[in-house]
């Protein structure tokens, strides 16, 4: 015997002072914000409190992109194109979608991020990256 | 089990909701703090353990988001997770990966952050062909439970609002504290909303959001690292059939934790708690709780427990200080409650318990207390 | 004693497994049940002998809010102390030796269980990704390892059908109750799931229990080959795919070094008789191989690994029942167990097992 | 500092759950307007609903015991605070009444809703009465709740 039964819970994830920069710079300036380290000087997007590689504290806010290169993609099979871009800059990659298909995507492409036109303070506020004029570099 | 030690502790502000810090920031604010009081590196941390209820805030493998923020990034990390022992759970887990030989240092963080989802609907998931078409959350539960106990122990409302009162009254002295009630009294108690008969609102713990973690340090490094670590004497765990109709009056009998108190004491040398404990730090959700654990912890015999609040036995001056940080019923991030007992009955040991310090404690109890019946219990000591 | 060697000996005395299946029809605690009364059998003891429980389980794939408790009384916790790892069950295990090293228990029952069957397992892993930076993009699990194959294949053309070899071949040895691809070409045509990843590359994820018995005391019963549980390691990686090294596994690495440095031993593949990687992609054994130095030259997976399919949560602890099963028939002296859970093996955990006749 | 942002996700997530075969066979029962109880061997406790497995004696519970559906409050309360139904979403309102039931014929007591609101006419060992609903599908509230004889 199956009974098939639903979870309906709305949440409400804070982002914390780091993530809420990051996304209001995002929502109010169109501006990709990350974090430069002070102790091993790697830019970290998106902006955090703290570096994941060596635990400093020590960050100073830089602005990145919102050009960029991409590191790796994959194809859903409903379309959807996953991606993580190294944004002009930045010293880690930003996990975000690829606009149109995804059809020129190789490693290396130049692609660049498209901000939605309706911004609410959230990662979708960059709506994905698209080839960026030049091509593959 | 090997000889391990608490030698840092640290918590966060605890609140109703942190809205001005992620998960992973709660976390740090804990993890870091215990490193400093340890007077340790974050890379002298061999292993992380994590404490949380993860769909509590919807999540699944929650230390995948937060493993960083605990120190973990690259280290071994583990995520407990056994409903409001959680935390204490974790404790024992840090003890066991320690003692193992496998590790010198752990760092334990439990935390919760309730204002992120709905925790009493949260409590409800469980069996879906049963509880949940029957659910009324921990408050309904706890106040069927309670009317058990009042019926066999003639405990009445009043002795539970002196524990109440009690518990709000030492949170003053505890900055870390999610309520801060000064000059609570035990007529306002009383005239409280009425949650579920008979429980009213400050019977009950608060949510909160918040994070606490300890550092666990194996024998001869805890004896380097710290002046006056807090030896893990014993560390006791059962658990009792998760059904709420199964387990008899369980208030009452709570054979789990005593139990669990019986072994742990046997294993810390311990005959009569109430004269050879200094401290207890105890898992008390709900005012009447307090008063079942008096009974169960062998505080006091059977049906003595209300004598036992009204002669302040159990206040700061009293023989026994129960909960000088103001208990679960003052803060309650579930995964990091536990964590908090034993950090706070640490603190007691280490002696740097400031304002809530119980002079010259040596030893502390430390207790954790879920699902409907489920117990651990821990004491510490201010030597091996 | 310095740290990073066990205190005392862990041996592994029973297995018990229900196997994995597309969908079981019993409930969870029917199948737990099922599989901890084999492994009691096995191992020739009863409840009254396992002084401690470790379970591993992840509310959300069971639709449940602290999910052991709907096994509790199946796997004898009453009275009894129980920790749940809400991890892959291999390193439930490595907690439970951790435990009998500790010499706080003598004898720990370890108990995995999930039936993906329940719901859709790839939307629920959404839930484990940073809800601020990831989890709105509506990426998953299965998203994380397409980039990280996606990250290998790029300058490697012969990836794809490399891959498919892999899937094929290790189908092809293991009976199961899945109708999963065995033929390379098929596998080839079969639909991208997360391009490069192709639906036949896949370990298909079904439902299954597996329980085991670990204890300080070499077992007697089958006191033919006793198996010890030598070397344990895990690690967590960084979360993001963007902060990680996307064509390693840099925390298996460490895992797998850290279990042979509590075993004693060099990290390197020399040694090892037998390897048990839980690898539900084709790259991922590609990935395991450059992390441990193990690779084509030692066994690897004779019964197909994760390949002919297998059950979230359950998949490294049944890694375990596998490598110590062959150990007994005296297949193998030295063998490794590996588990892994998050995206693209954030978490990862390894043992180090041997035999001693 | 910029205004602390929150990210709003929505969890609508189901699940497909396969009851034990005793589980089933109680449901079964219900939609007759019959209760019934495992017995276990060791101690003789009567379980409902019924367990898969005697936590105490560890023996699977096979011997199956008709229950009426009037019984005694073992336990009760009267609730005052509104609940999030995790199933749709919406609040259950309050008050309502909550009991401890234990059914002649079982040994264990069963959580479920009084149709009694008043505290004053509350006690443990009030005789209690199911009230099942027209329509029975197979479920535990095929009893709306429990009323209190008088």
């Amino acid at each position: 015997m199956i009974r098939e039964s639903a979870i309906r819970i709305p949440f409400r994830y804070a982002a914390g002072a780091a993530g809420s920069r990051f996304l209001a710079a995002l929502r109010d300036q169109q501006r990709i914000l990350g974090a430069r380290c002070a102790a091993c000087a790697r830019v970290l997007v998106p902006l955090r409190a703290f570096c994941p590689v060596c635990g400093s504290e020590t960050l100073d806010t830089v602005e990145v992109g919102p050009g960029g290169t991409l590191q790796t993609w994959t194809t859903r099979a409903d379309g959807t194109v996953f991606a993580v871009i190294l944004l002009d800059g930045a010293s880690s990659g930003l996990v975000h979608r690829l606009l149109d298909g995804g059809e020129e995507a190789c490693c290396g492409l130049r692609v660049r991020a498209r901000f939605a036109t309706e911004r609410r303070g959230g990662i979708l506020d960059i709506a994905g990256f698209e080839p960026a004029q030049g091509g593959a570099t | 089990m090997n000889p391990v030690a608490v030698i840092g502790t640290g918590q966060t502000r605890h609140a109703r909701a942190r809205d001005d810090a992620s998960q992973p920031d709660l976390v740090r604010e804990a993890a870091a703090r215990a490193i400093e009081d340890a007077g340790i590196r974050a890379r002298d941390i061999d292993a992380v353990v994590i404490a949380n209820m993860e769909l509590f805030e919807g999540r699944a493998w929650p230390e995948l988001w937060v493993g960083e923020a605990a120190f973990a990034a690259g280290k071994p990390c583990l995520k407990v997770a056994t409903g409001g022992t959680s935390g204490t759970s974790g404790c024992i887990a840090g003890f066991h990966q320690v003692a193992s030989g496998l590790f010198d240092i752990v760092l334990v963080v439990g935390f919760e952050k309730h204002s992120e989802g709905h925790t009493q609907t949260g409590m409800t998931l469980t069996d879906p062909y049963w509880d949940r078409a029957v659910a009324s959350g921990a408050v309904g539960n706890f106040a069927l439970s309670v009317s058990q106990y009042m019926a066999d122990r003639g405990v009445t409302e009043l002795q539970a609002a002196l524990v109440a009162v009690k518990a709000r009254r030492n949170a003053v002295r505890n900055p870390h504290a999610h309520l801060q009630m000064p000059g609570i009294t035990v007529e306002e108690v009383l005239a409280s909303r009425l949650l579920a008969h008979p429980l009213r609102l400050l019977d009950m713990c608060p949510q909160s959001d918040g994070a606490c973690a300890i550092v666990v340090a194996a024998g001869e490094r805890a004896r380097k690292l710290h002046p006056r670590p807090a030896w893990v004497r014993a560390a006791a765990t059962r658990h009792e059939q998760p059904y709420i109709g199964d387990i008899d009056r369980r208030l009452v009998t709570m054979r789990t934790l005593r139990d669990a108190a019986r072994e742990a004491y046997a294993d810390a040398g311990i005959r009569e708690p109430l004269k050879e404990l200094d401290v207890a730090e105890i898992y008390e959700p709900v005012s009447y709780a307090e008063l079942a654990w008096y009974e169960a912890l062998g505080f006091c015999a059977e049906g003595e427990a209300g004598r036992l609040i009204e002669d302040g036995v159990t206040e700061m001056d009293g023989e026994l200080p129960v909960n000088p940080s103001g208990g679960v019923l003052s803060t309650n991030p579930v995964g990091a409650s536990g964590v908090i007992r034993v950090a706070e009955a640490a603190l007691q040991i280490h002696g740097r318990g400031g304002a809530r310090q119980v002079e010259g404690a040596r030893t502390a109890l430390a207790t954790g207390y879920g699902v409907y019946a489920w117990a651990d219990v821990i004491v510490l000591a201010d030597r091996p | 004693m310095t740290a990073g060697s066990l205190r005392r000996p862990v041996f592994v005395c029973g297995l018990g497994e229900t196997g994995a299946v597309p969908e079981d029809p019993r409930s969870i605690p029917e199948m737990v049940l099922a599989a901890v009364q084999a492994a009691y059998r096995d191992a020739g003891c009863t409840q009254a002998d396992v002084d401690a429980v470790v379970t591993a389980s992840v509310d959300l794939l069971d639709g449940l809010t602290a999910s052991n408790i709907a096994i509790t009384e199946v796997v004898d916790a009453v009275m009894k102390p129980e920790t749940r790892i809400a991890a892959d069950g291999l390193a439930a295990a490595l907690h439970a030796a951790a435990q009998i090293a500790a010499g706080s228990y003598d004898t720990v029952l370890v108990v995995a269980h999930c039936k993906a069957s329940m719901a859709d397992y790839q939307a629920l892993t959404r839930w484990a990704l940073d809800p601020i930076y990831l989890q709105p993009l509506g990426v998953d699990f299965l998203a994380c390892a397409g980039l990280q194959a996606m990250a290998l294949a790029e300058d490697d053309p012969g990836a794809e059908r490399r891959w498919a070899q892999i899937a094929a071949a290790r189908r092809s040895c293991g009976s199961s109750a899945f109708s999963g691809l065995c033929d390379v070409d098929r596998i080839l045509v079969s639909p991208l799931v997360a391009a490069p990843l192709r639906a036949g590359m896949c370990a298909p994820l079904g439902d299954a229990a597996c329980a085991v018995v670990l204890t300080a005391q070499a077992p007697a019963r089958s006191a033919a080959i006793a198996v010890r549980m030598a070397g344990l390691g895990w690690d967590l990686e960084r979360h993001s795919l963007g902060d990680r090294h996307l064509r390693s596994w840099d925390g298996l690495k460490r895992a797998f070094e850290r279990a042979c440095g509590t075993a004693g031993i060099e990290p390197t593949a020399g040694g090892f008789e037998l390897a048990e990687p839980s690898c539900l992609y084709p790259h991922e054994e590609e990935l395991f191989a450059r992390a441990t130095g193990i690779d084509a030259a030692t066994p690897l997976s004779p019964e197909g690994g994760l390949f002919p399919g297998t059950a979230p949560i359950v998949a490294g602890l049944s890694r375990l029942a596998a490598a110590a099963r062959r150990m007994r028939q005296g297949r193998a002296e030295r063998a490794l167990a590996h588990g892994a859970w998050g995206p693209a093996g954030q978490g990862q955990a390894v043992a180090v097992l041997e035999a001693r006749a | 500092m910029s205004e602390p942002l929150l990210v709003p996700i929505e969890m609508d997530q189901s699940w497909r759950y396969a009851a034990t075969a005793a589980m089933a066979r109680f449901c079964a029962g219900l939609k007759e307007r019959r209760l019934e109880a495992l017995r276990c061997d060791g101690c003789g406790k009567r379980y409902l609903p019924p367990r898969p497995v005697c936590g105490n004696c560890h023996l699977a519970l096979r011997d199956w015991v008709a229950v009426r559906d009037e019984g005694r409050l073992a336990a009760w309360t009267v609730v005052h605070v509104p609940i999030l139904d995790p199933r749709s979403g919406r609040m259950r309102e309050a008050p309502y009444g909550m009991g401890l039931i234990r059914l002649d014929g079982a040994d264990t007591t069963l959580n479920h809703y009084l149709a009694e609101q008043n505290p004053a006419r509350l006690a443990i060992g009030l005789g209690v009465r199911a009230v099942w609903r027209e329509q029975l599908v197979g479920a535990i509230d095929d009893i709306l709740h429990f009323e209190v004889l008088r």
